[in-house]
């Protein structure tokens, strides 16, 4: 998962997507454009010009040397033909249970489950439980690995209760079946954290009179959960959940470090599958069909979250 | 609202915060205790007992091995030069939007929004070959130019936000006064907007600090600290104590900066993402 | 229909303009590297400094050998100094397409052979042909043709094991199997002749409680290792070696019934706990130090790691994997190992080739040889070799399967994806995922593609 | 100093025309406040004078200089805001010098401006403080200074007593008042309380809906205002209104509806007499009927509500169909809710107003 603060407040931002900006205030100023400019040209170099150039250039069959042959969609069909393309797919979605998922339930259990009694030093929990997420990627995975060694604190933990047989003998990170939740562990550690200290604060908010009103009706704590706390943790739910989810799609660096997207092809993902098409064996065509394609799904899900929120909102 | 909350709940809630807190930093305290363990394939520790001996010299010879000292110049020049170019655009870009109508502004601020859901792999292939034709390929300004077009998208966001915040009379007043928009910008509206500012530097920061996958692109020798500890862990993964001091040796910064502006790196991801 | 408002329109027409600036064909064009004339005296010329860039990806003793010879060829030529990049095989791999053609790239470098790494470069004409210089320092009858052919290639990189001359070395490579002495007799074995008989070793290791073969995939690289030498003694060597160049095209298979039984052996072995157990995991290195610390039987691998374990070591010894029959001939992985090239973007192409000359002088390959460098060239001391070493086994084996000819290329250069899609495939086969007909089909399937696009 | 005119000026936003056709003239040095209720479109004519808002069409000249496209910041005006506007960043000494540091003031210049302001808002100890550290009475005198510092043509001001409590906002009109009259720097006052627009304005100018419904001195407009708008928004509590049917009986006209009815002199009515009439009283000139002396009625109805105003209280009044009056009477009095009474309008202080188009007819 790369959940850095950069995606975490980028899908902020996504979150306010939902709400037309109103009607922009201020003077008419064509002044205005010469603030831009610097910005927007930079920007529309590196980022516009190419997402172009990317699609020109997934309709080519090209080894990044010599001149790309014309092969139309084949990048794109080739997506139900190449089993490690349809692989790669399949592993972020199982990624995204373990990143996006099981955080955002286990943050909002534990949510509830800390009522909403002012705490005191909760500061020093929020750096701890934030470091995850802050600590650069190929940090935290590199801890990991080692956290999943053969003789690591698991598998030393696991022998020690009498559960040895347990631990594969490939290794955590090695062994085909325990390599994908193996990493899927390792994103659920980074999430969890910022979920949890995300609805504690968005608790926090909800008015006490709510919470009283509940009471006096007579809700019990599930019910008060249902009728009070999730309805005000919308907001919330939504940002993290789009956070999460465009977090695991792009996901690159710890599978580059942890696994290299083996054992096999156990563990590669869109982004790992990019970057080795361009650069290993010369798939240039294909690794930018690969990219086109992630940012369309990147898309579809983010407004499908926020189209989902907004029905929610109205019901 | 502490009415009824009862002994029990409190040492609960202490109890579980703790004990959540104690899975988050495990694999870090983790990793920096193996890091002390004697280097050599077969130190293997386990994570639960302490190191025999303190192996301080496992940073050394991992700063030494592993170059961390051109990976960290590296990224801390990159880093220098773009956090600042980032957050200056961003503020020139979010006052423009946030104060002026212009034809087409709101055209354009979709167009940046836009680049906050535009993932790097979307525009990775086609942006090696414009930087290698633009013979920029293992150079600082790659990665600097690269981030900083990267980053704006969501400063620009932050910054509209955070002048939006400030009460229009203000601006109008600076109209009557005399004052032009670049010293209303300087004059008013970033001393108004500081916490802002800062918030959004250090969120630069961590980004730049972090970057990899741009690092692992395009550079060859001038590696990141990220890159450079990724290759160093690449070559010497039975050394797990050298490779955990690598580790730690590249955690370090973002750490102690992250320490020092808790603060803004919550308001950062905690506000801005409700605040959104 | 009504005109969509201005800002729609304006909007398309920004759309079109950047999509007709982005629809030129990726790639440019690509002019052909041209041969540098042949030098009139070898050696530096004395032009004023200059600076060599090399990259290569030699690790341990090997590279502390490098950097000695490139101590002393900087004192043979002062106006020249070495700057050294030095990355692991992986990470060269990549690097390399990234830098070759960028402006501070390297003007000397170590490339794999095989299509995925000398191919492509050729292809893109960023490599120089070195046949003038051949001719200046006389390499080519300091070598064997098919040390010459494997870094060869038609001028557009079309046609593998012909052409002009992309790289050079007098060192070679070959695959065999190392074996612990003293377990050996006490397990009261004898070296096998017939790969039967090493596999009733292997049952007998196993028996005793032994680790029968030391082994590690964690890097993927030795899993190819694994199948390869077991493939040549099924199947043909010419039919091995063909496929590899791809000088029959799509005529070949990799689906034949000799390599679908190398894969049941592979795995057969695998099932039968004959390799060390947790080998998907473990890294290649360790499993090095592991079998030199008397860990293993037997352990598969290249001639790398004799320094490793001490070129006069007389505890650990070395042998081809026998034939399947007795008395068949000696065939074994190997060749010459990861030649020089010079880049075609170098200005200092003479210097380059001076240095090429320099590193596979026979000075160097004595240097290199007690690193169990194997030196193919003619003229090699080999004689003063003290035999029973292991590192006399390695060069003697060599000679063998030389004298046989049977010596086949590595595997993973048949094609740009053969070292992925084989490298992940094994592990898999290995891991009892995919049958053995499944492990060739998916291979088959990877070659074809490459063979019918080749144009 | 100079004079402003507005010359037919309109703004529309988007199809909402916020003012329309406003033409007023403010001398050299007067005091003129718009009032009206909110969305009457005082704030936007204000803004168009200061330029912060562009004209739809008409004029405006600050001076004799037509100032239409002409920058705020060129207008040579200067605005107090709601909110006070200061720079929250800056000293007051910083928020006072920093327009004319925009006009490249010499610094000794604008120590000495500054030192005059701040001694007639009696701010002087305040100068290196920043606004977050002062109280809301403070920051408005520092708004107040840092127009005065301008000397600009004319002060605009948009309802900048509107955040002080009650009592600070009775004591800060005199002062402001004091102020103008001692700089003499013409000033547009926008306030939506019209007892501020009464104590304040030379002249005021009631604006509803866009529309400038009456310009005039104070007395003026509260002795005879020109339509049932104006009548009814200036002065408080509110002139009551009743529409009655009317007809001439002899030398008077008597109006009634219902079992109401009163009659009035004849010279009321020059233009002959319409069949319905609107009249309103004022509750000051409204009486309990003690023994008819010199009253036009009786109006019998009963006590609706009953307002204790301290010295008087303010009785709610509303005869049996519906018709509803507020009458003054004196604290101890002892009418209740419920009570009947019987109500009298001092002669002369009936408003008459046409029904149709609200405009004064006359007083009878």
């Amino acid at each position: 998962m790369d959940p850095g603060p950069q995606v975490a407040t980028r899908a902020a931002a996504l979150g306010s997507l939902r709400r037309r900006p109103e009607r922009l205030p201020g003077e008419a100023r064509r002044i205005g454009y010469l603030y831009v400019a610097p910005a927007f040209i930079l920007y529309a170099a590196f980022n516009l010009l190419p997402l172009f150039q990317g699609i020109n250039i997934s309709f080519y069959n090209w080894d990044g040397i010599t001149p790309g042959t014309w092969v139309g969609l084949d990048n794109y069909t080739e997506f139900f033909t190449d089993p490690t393309i349809l692989a790669g797919y399949t592993h972020v979605l199982i990624l995204m249970i373990f990143y996006a998922f099981l955080p955002i339930v286990i943050g909002l259990f534990l949510a509830a489950l800390i009522s909403r009694i002012r705490i005191r030093g909760l500061t020093v929990f929020r750096i701890l439980l934030f470091l995850p997420l802050v600590i650069t990627d190929v940090v935290t995975a590199v801890a990991w690995t080692w956290v999943y060694d053969i003789n690591g604190p698991i598998s030393t933990a696991l022998r020690a209760i009498g559960l040895g047989r347990l631990v594969p003998a490939q290794g955590w990170l090695g062994d085909f079946n325990t390599a994908l939740p193996a990493v899927g562990v390792f994103g659920l550690w980074g999430g969890f954290g910022f979920c949890l200290i995300l609805f504690l604060a968005g608790v926090m908010k909800i008015p006490a009179s709510l919470y009283e009103a509940a009471r006096v009706d007579g809700a019990n704590a599930i019910r008060e959960f249902f009728a009070v706390t999730l309805p005000g943790l919308r907001y919330e739910l939504q940002v993290v959940l789009v956070l999460s989810v465009i977090g695991t799609l792009d996901t690159f660096d710890e599978i580059y470090v942890m696994t290299g997207g083996g054992p096999g092809t156990a563990t590669s993902v869109p982004a790992y599958l990019v970057w080795r098409r361009l650069f290993q064996t010369g798939q240039v065509g294909s690794a930018a069909a690969l990219g086109i394609v992630l940012m369309l799904i990147i898309f579809a899900v983010t407004w499908a979250i926020n189209r989902a929120m907004e029905r929610g909102n109205e019901a | 609202m502490n009415t009824t909350a009862s002994r029990a709940q409190v040492a609960f809630n202490y109890a579980l915060l703790t004990l959540c807190s104690i899975i988050a930093i495990y694999p870090l305290i983790g990793v920096a205790l193996a890091s002390l363990y004697p280097p050599g394939p077969d130190s293997a520790p386990s994570g639960f007992g302490l190191p025999p001996t303190f192996a301080w010299h496992n940073y050394v010879t991992a700063w030494e091995q592993g170059k961390f000292a051109t990976s960290f110049t590296t990224s801390l020049i990159v880093a220098f030069v773009m956090v600042p170019a980032s957050v200056l655009l961003s503020i020139l870009g979010g006052y423009a939007f946030a104060t002026m109508r212009f034809w087409g502004s709101t055209v354009l601020f979709y167009l940046f929004i836009l680049g906050l859901i535009i993932p790097t792999e979307a525009t990775i292939v086609p942006l090696y070959y414009d930087v290698r034709a633009m013979g920029l390929l293992d150079t600082y300004w790659a990665l600097i130019i690269l981030e900083v077009s990267g980053e704006v998208a969501f400063g620009i966001f932050w910054m509209r936000a955070a002048f939006l915040s400030a009460p229009p009379s203000l601006l109008e007043a600076a109209r009557i006064d005399g004052s032009s928009s670049w010293t209303t910008l300087w004059r008013i509206m970033v001393p108004f907007a500081k916490p802002a500012i800062l918030t959004l530097t250090v969120l630069t920061f961590a980004d730049s600090w972090n970057e990899f996958f741009l690092a692992l692109v395009f550079t060859v020798n001038k590696f990141t600290a990220p890159a450079g500890l990724a290759s160093f862990s690449g070559r010497y993964t039975t050394d797990i104590a050298l490779v955990s001091a690598g580790a730690v040796i590249v955690a370090i910064p973002i750490l102690i900066v992250f320490i020092i502006f808790q603060r803004e790196f919550m308001r950062g991801m905690l506000t801005g993402a409700v605040k959104g | 229909m009504v005109a969509p408002p201005a800002r729609v329109r304006i909007a398309l027409a920004v759309v079109a303009v950047a999509l007709v600036g982005a629809a030129c064909t990726p790639g440019g064009s690509v002019t052909q590297a041209t041969a540098p004339p042949k030098p009139a005296v070898t050696g530096v010329p004395d032009t004023g400094p200059i600076t060599l860039t090399v990259w290569d990806q030699e690790t341990g003793q090997v590279s502390k050998i490098w950097d000695q010879l490139n101590a002393e060829f900087e004192a043979k030529y002062p106006n020249v100094t070495i700057k050294r990049v030095n990355r692991d095989f992986g990470e060269l791999k990549s690097l390399l397409r990234l830098a070759i053609s960028s402006p501070n790239g390297p003007d000397v470098v170590e490339a794999n052979q095989g299509w995925p790494d000398m191919g492509a470069l050729v292809k893109g004409g960023l490599l120089l042909p070195l046949n003038n210089y051949a001719d200046a320092y006389g390499w080519t009858n300091r070598v064997s043709q098919n040390v010459l052919a494997v870094s060869s290639w038609s001028p557009d990189g079309k046609n593998f094991g012909t052409g002009n001359l992309y790289g050079y070395t007098t060192m070679g490579e070959i695959i065999g199997v190392y074996y612990n002495k003293q377990m050996l007799s006490d397990l009261g074995l004898e070296l096998p002749t017939t790969l039967p008989e090493f596999e009733q070793d292997l049952e007998a290791a196993k028996q005793a409680g032994q680790v029968p073969i030391q082994f590690a995939n964690g890097d993927a690289f030795p899993g190819i290792h694994e199948y390869a030498i077991v493939q040549d003694q099924l199947a043909s060597t010419d039919y091995l070696t063909s496929l590899i160049f791809g000088t029959q095209r799509d005529q070949l298979s990799f689906d034949t019934p000799e390599n679908v039984q190398a894969a049941a052996t592979l795995q057969d072995w695998a099932n039968k706990g004959y390799f060390t157990p947790g080998f998907g995991g473990a890294g290649y290195d360790s499993a090095v130090a592991d079998f030199g610390k008397g860990q293993g039987l037997f352990m598969i691998t290249g001639n790398w790691i004799v320094a490793n374990l001490g070129a006069s070591s007389t505890d650990f010894g070395f042998f081809l994997l026998p034939p399947q029959q007795q008395g068949g001939p000696a065939v074994s992985t190997g060749g010459a190992g990861f030649p020089l090239s010079i880049a075609a973007g170098t200005e200092h192409a003479d210097a380059a080739a001076a240095y090429i000359d320099w590193m596979t002088s026979d000075h160097a390959s004595d240097l290199l040889l007690n690193t169990g460098q194997i030196p193919l060239h003619t003229g090699a001391s080999t004689a003063a070799l003290q035999q029973g070493t292991l590192l006399a086994d390695v060069v003697n084996a060599t000679a063998t399967a030389t004298a046989d000819n049977g010596v086949v290329p590595y595997e993973d250069w048949a094609t740009p994806t053969f070292y992925d899609t084989m490298t992940a495939a094994i592990q898999e086969l290995m891991a009892n995922r995919i049958s053995p007909e499944e492990f060739t089909t998916r291979i088959q399937s990877d070659y074809s593609d490459f063979q019918s696009s080749r144009t | 100093m100079a004079h402003v005119r507005y010359d037919a000026v309109t703004k529309r936003f988007g199809d909402v025309t916020a003012v329309r056709e406003l033409t007023l003239e403010i001398a050299d040095g007067e005091f003129v406040v718009l009032v009206g209720p909110s969305g009457s479109g005082k704030t936007t004519a204000l803004r168009l004078l200061a330029g912060l808002e562009v004209l739809s069409d008409g004029e405006i000249r600050v001076g004799d200089r037509v100032v239409n496209r002409v920058a705020p910041r060129d207008r040579d005006i200067a605005m107090v805001f709601q909110d006070y506007a200061l720079y929250p960043q800056m000293t007051v000494y910083q928020n006072l010098a920093f327009a004319l540091k925009m006009r490249k003031m010499p610094r000794a210049e604008i120590e000495q401006r500054v030192q005059r302001a701040a001694e007639m808002l009696g701010i002087g100890e305040l100068l290196q403080r920043k606004p977050r550290a002062l109280s809301g009475g403070q920051r408005q005198r520092v708004a107040l200074g840092r127009a005065l510092v301008r000397e600009p043509k004319a002060f605009l001001m948009d309802e900048p007593l509107s955040n002080l409590d009650a009592k600070l906002r009775v004591q800060t009109r005199s002062e402001i008042k004091h102020l103008q009259q001692q700089v003499g720097t013409t000033t547009v006052y926008v306030t939506h309380d019209q007892v501020e627009a009464m104590t304040m304005g030379d002249r005021v100018a009631v604006m509803n809906e866009g529309v400038l419904e009456q310009v005039g001195d104070t007395r003026t407009v509260y002795e005879h205002p020109t339509n049932t708008f104006v009548a009814g928004f200036i002065g408080s509590p509110a002139m009551s209104f009743a529409t009655l049917g009317a007809r001439r009986d002899g030398v008077e006209v008597t109006v009634s509806r219902g079992d109401l009815s009163l009659t009035l002199p004849g010279t009321a009515f020059p233009e002959g007499v319409p069949a319905e009439i609107t009249i309103g009283v004022r509750p000051e000139h409204a009486h309990l009927w003690h023994d008819g002396s010199g009253l036009v009625g009786p109006i019998d109805g009963r006590v609706r509500f009953v307002e204790m105003l301290g010295r008087e209280a303010l009785l709610g009044v509303s005869t049996d169909d519906e018709t509803r009056f507020t009458v003054f009477v004196d604290a101890d009095s002892p009418a209740r809710l419920g009570d009947p009474v019987r109500v009298g309008i001092e002669p002369g202080r009936t408003y008459l107003f046409d029904p149709h188009t609200t405009q004064a007819i006359g007083t009878a």
